[in-house]
């Protein structure tokens, strides 16, 4: 048992995956040499040597693309988007490439890599670096998608996606780096598409992500202690498998949803999830469901600005105790 | 094959770098393509193949020359005009015809379609519908080639108006920094879909004015004359095989027909066609065979057997069902199946 | 009064606006000389000739950022993605720069301009040019998103469109262009923003979008005399602004909601849709919201797979029939 | 400025192609970003600056040559690198550091930062974080220029790194097959973020070695020479509103501090930091001025000048409030508001 930083996590989890299996490489700008700009991937070079940990040129369609070639060919690539926000750029390989080889061919090929992402807001980076883009990945048949919270997360689902035959894409969240979590020695290998129960609770379910799962735990704390209402907080971690049977059982047990989403509003994942329980579980709602997203809108660069538009602790807690205490709308 | 030559010529067989098996391979490749192609655009209008297709007649020159320049492992990545690439690389023409009709005799059982046509056990990696995408995906192929030492080359195959997509120019200068064995073959056959590539380039040849760029050698040949599209296939296979790196080959051509099964092709200039019709590669291959003595009886016996497959074929996807509706969810995940929650 | 084609409709929106203002230009691959790939700009340069009407190379990022450069200062492009698809080639500026660049710079400069795309299933063109893109459109901020079902329709909203300030993605679905409707003489102009309740029910409400519409329609006629079931359709025409209003009041007279969706089912529109609606009507719905959609896969290209795959009226029929007549699951 | 000379030299002023005025205007510039930047870097050490910045210490004398060559009505477009080419434009260092600051009395009053700096008035069209992106968009500028009749030159700055990306290959392409009014300006400062620009591209440089894939001229210039930075942008863009189409221009510069605010730049190799301030751009111009025989004390005149104006905004921004909270919404949709439904 030691305390880690989520940071160091990745490169815990690549290490011991790489260490495993020779098939794995490492591709992307600035990973290799400097570590990353996140320092994610700090002594991997030099462990692993330029063979296997590549910088790349300014070119997120060809080492994309080259990923997807070495992983249908053989290797098990992880490839590196600096800032979630490009993803737009080689969008292509997210939404018609690595998601559609295997269908397409009828089974013949498959695509098992794993893109990480520097995803989300709270650094101050403006409108092009700070999106939380989960939905955007979410959406395309064929990916897998996990956004871990916790350091040990990290470890144990990256090891998961990387050892997934299918493509993976990995939200690291940009604010959570230097966060830190216990994390125990030796092996640590998760499971894809397995929601978390962090907190039980009896009166509302509140399902978060990455950066938003801290912020409904200290909200779930507070409504607890001042407003008297026991919520259960869901770590929903993989949007794709989705531990569907997670929420539904807890909304079950509830009888309220609450989401907790930093991605702009629309078609947010947790609108999708808000649909199958509007579906599967209506006879168990006691209430609407109530979805507390960053608002439709681009990020501002502005500090003050910034904590304004993404969901934090008290606004979760207003927005819970207004709905249960009070109507409809 | 010690002796090389530039051009072909009927120095008589014993003077021959190519030789009279590759040879006759190289015409009973475009033969074969020539008829399936044939058919592929009668069928259509006979309404037997839905969607979309994209013939590849008056291109037989390339896909034959390339193939045949390539090793059993070898990677081929192809586009959505991947008729003759699939074919050229040992698929039988059921299995092509049959994807075109969307039947469960295809290449992917009607899943994929003419488009997307891929037989890993011949070493079709896919044929790519989007423009610009295989470039850096053949790069990555090559890049697991030189990672674990196998010794295969990746071949990737487009169009001219592909140069103008920014994935050409990545995969490009990526290719050449990581030293990959990859060979891009530019199949310049004059135009995109029906805007002439002149209007829409800046260079004249977009590939080989381009080569520089990259540090690459120019490379332009005559894409119509499948013994210099071989030579030129082999030597870049050859160097990249020995770690010398990758090859970008501007092969000049024509397709005889439209851009794809809607298309009449009216926007071409009256007499271009023709023109192009008396550099057609077959002739100038049936003529090359001759002037290397292969008799009359045995090129006529390529093409009767060429007809015959082809006819074969053509029955067997008008007997063959299309795929039962359990396809419809395989395959989306590794684990054979669909399924996104539990 | 007269019958026109969706495809041809595109075309008499196109001109409309050209003649009104000159600041109007249409640029992208083969839709000057050929007229577009579906025909639907047929004629438009010879009359406006070649100045206002171009074609492009196959450089999706360099004529989406050409046509938003010109937007910005000055003109109103109209720029054309062949396939929906390939948004993906260009999705940066969909993401990051359209919708961005009025934000960022608080104010200083806007991006009036008009992407159409070719969307949508039924042409067995296989997974990469069949899909429905509406949701990669909706969930940017910043974006106006239009998705027409019929002639006037696509007369009135891109006349809308073109004029609006914003960036507005118009999705021409390529499987209604050969259909026919009643246009009226003279300009139509339609309004952004507004749905329409093609036919009133008390029973159900149905929302549907593009070629979805007439297959909720056909539904609702067999709902009604084979059923029972009097299903009010809504065809929601713009996802974004959304006219909450419209769906919202129908489900206080329904108390039921459906979605037909061509989207993969992930984050689809509905979603957006169903989430809003089990917030604010909660208390007026008497039942489960179902959404039908696309099975959450790449699209087939064999005819009778991707028949099976889009919603049909029969499936839309089973779904709401037995929904409505039966329990919660 | 009939006489037009090659090298910069102490031919006397009579005998000056660019004239005192044009050569004390480019040194005011260069001083007045560097020290800007030099304070934005003291701001963000003091914790006063959030987020990021991206300095251009060092490459003064691009930002300089190329603004003082534009005229009013010329439209920049520039990178998240972007303070120098939006001061060399005329905009305040109140305004500039206050955007770095995130407060009211910014440019985009801390909604945008410090990588989309934008003064529309000043023809700073903004500043673009995502790489390649603005070349495209510059190319849109140009050619609603070429379509209304304007006679205003789009200009698009970008780095090395910036050449390896899709966009790029794109636009330039692009640009001339339009014959677009626009001058691409690469600013080679031999670093991507912390790559040697070297170890990713397939030509020495990225830029010129490449103009020939798009039917340009060979343009590479010592970016650290004002003089010779604005003969040549003066030259492209003359060219451009003559209709002679675009140009791009590669000058070779470097980055005296780290990619951003968070890098101490460890990756260098030891003594080039050094060899570069030699040749550090105001070193040489500040000489160059007094071989035209501009007074040390009118040299030191423009050098308070700027410290007082920089001392200035820096109270000013200091003492500016953050903006409202109802910035939060504004100005998504041209209404002036962000709704999206009714
Ligand atoms: C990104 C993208 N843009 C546009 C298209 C539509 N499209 C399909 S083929 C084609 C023309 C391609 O021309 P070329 O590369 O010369 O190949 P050819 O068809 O002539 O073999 C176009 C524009 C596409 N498939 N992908
Ligand atoms: C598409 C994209 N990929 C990566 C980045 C991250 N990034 C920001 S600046 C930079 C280096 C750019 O190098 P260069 O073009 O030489 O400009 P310089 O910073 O040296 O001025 C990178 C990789 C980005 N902003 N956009
Ligand atoms: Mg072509
Ligand atoms: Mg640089």
């Amino acid at each position: 048992m030691a305390e880690l930083t989520y940071r160091d996590a990745v490169a815990r989890a690549i290490t011991q995956e790489m260490e495993r299996d020779e098939r794995v490489v490492l591709l992307g700008e600035d990973v290799a040499k400097a570590g990353g700009v996140f320092k994610a991937t700090v002594g991997l070079y030099e462990r692993f040597g330029e063979k296997r940990v590549r910088d790349t040129p300014i070119s997120e369609q060809a080492f994309m693309g080259a990923a997807m070639g070495a992983a249908m060919t053989g290797l098990r690539p992880i490839a590196d988007i600096m800032f979630a926000d490009f993803a737009a750029v080689c969008f292509d390989f997210f939404a018609n490439e690595f998601p559609k080889l295997r269908y397409m061919t009828n089974g013949q090929l498959g695509c098992p890599l794993v893109i990480r992402t520097a995803n989300g807001g709270g650094a101050r980076f403006g409108a092009q670096h700070s999106q939380s883009i989960e939905n955007w990945t979410m959406m395309i048949p064929g990916l897998k998608v996990v956004a871990p919270s916790s350091p040990v997360d990290v470890i144990g689902l990256m090891a998961a996606a990387i050892r997934d035959d299918n493509p993976v894409i990995f939200h690291e969240h940009k604010s959570l780096y230097a966060t830190k979590g216990e994390v125990p020695d030796g092996e640590i290998l998760d499971t894809l598409g397995t929601a978390k129960i962090l907190r039980p609770g009896k009166d509302a379910t509140i399902v978060a992500l990455a950066l938003m799962v801290p912020r409904a735990l200290a909200a779930a704390e507070t409504l607890a202690a001042e407003h008297g209402i026991d919520c259960e907080v869901i770590d929903v971690r993989s949007l794709v498998p989705l531990d569907t049977n997670t929420i539904l059982n807890s909304v079950a047990k509830t009888g309220r949803l609450f989401t907790v989403e930093e991605n702009p509003r629309l078609c947010g994942w947790g609108a999708e999830i808000a649909s199958i329980v509007a579906d599967e579980a209506f006879w168990d709602l006691d209430g609407p469901i109530v979805r507390i997203t960053t608002p439709h809108i681009p990020l501002p660069a502005a500090d003050h600005l910034e904590d304004l538009a993404l969901p934090n602790p008290p606004r979760i807690v207003e927005r819970i105790a207004r709905t249960m205490n009070g109507s409809a709308r | 094959m010690a002796n090389k030559q530039d051009g072909p010529g009927p120095q008589g067989l014993t003077n021959d770098d190519i030789g009279q098996d590759v040879r006759l391979e190289l015409y009973r490749i475009q033969v074969k393509i020539r008829d399936a192609e044939k058919r592929a655009n009668d069928l259509f209008f006979q309404n037997l193949i839905k969607g979309t297709s994209h013939l590849s007649l008056g291109q037989e020159a390339i896909a034959a020359g390339v193939a045949v320049a390539m090793e059993a492992n070898d990677k081929s990545f192809c586009t959505y005009r991947g008729h003759a690439h699939t074919l050229a690389r040992g698929v039988s023409v059921e299995k092509v015809l049959g994807e075109l009709m969307l039947r469960d005799n295809g290449l992917m059982r009607g899943k994929g379609g003419s488009m997307h046509l891929t037989s890993v056990e011949h070493g079709v990696m896919g044929s790519y519908a989007i423009i610009g995408a295989h470039l850096p995906i053949a790069c990555g192929s090559a890049w697991r080639a030189q990672y674990l030492g196998e010794k295969d080359v990746s071949v990737c195959f487009f169009g001219d108006g592909t140069t103008n997509i920014g994935a050409f120019h990545e995969a490009l200068n990526f290719a050449v920094i990581w030293k990959l064995p990859v060979v891009f073959i530019c199949e310049n056959n004059l135009y995109m879909e029906y805007t002439p590539i002149g209007d829409v380039t800046a260079v004249e040849h977009p590939a080989a004015d381009r080569a520089s760029a990259y540090g690459l050698e120019r490379i332009l040949i005559d894409g119509n004359d499948a013994d210099v599209v071989y030579r030129t296939a082999k030597a870049a296979m050859d160097k990249a095989r020995e770690g010398g790196g990758p090859s970008l080959i501007e092969c000049l051509t024509y397709r005889h027909s439209g851009h794809s099964r809607a298309d009449p092709a009216k926007y071409r200039p009256p007499g271009e066609l023709e023109k192009w019709l008396e550099k057609d590669p077959l002739k100038i291959y049936r003529k090359r065979l001759a002037e290397y003595g292969i008799s009359e009886s045995d090129i006529a016996g390529i093409e009767a057997e060429s007809k015959r497959v082809v006819d074969e074929a053509t029955e067997a996807c008008k007997a063959s069902p299309p795929a039962p509706h359990e396809l419809l969810t395989t395959d989306v995940y590794a684990d054979g199946g669909w399924a996104w929650r539990n």
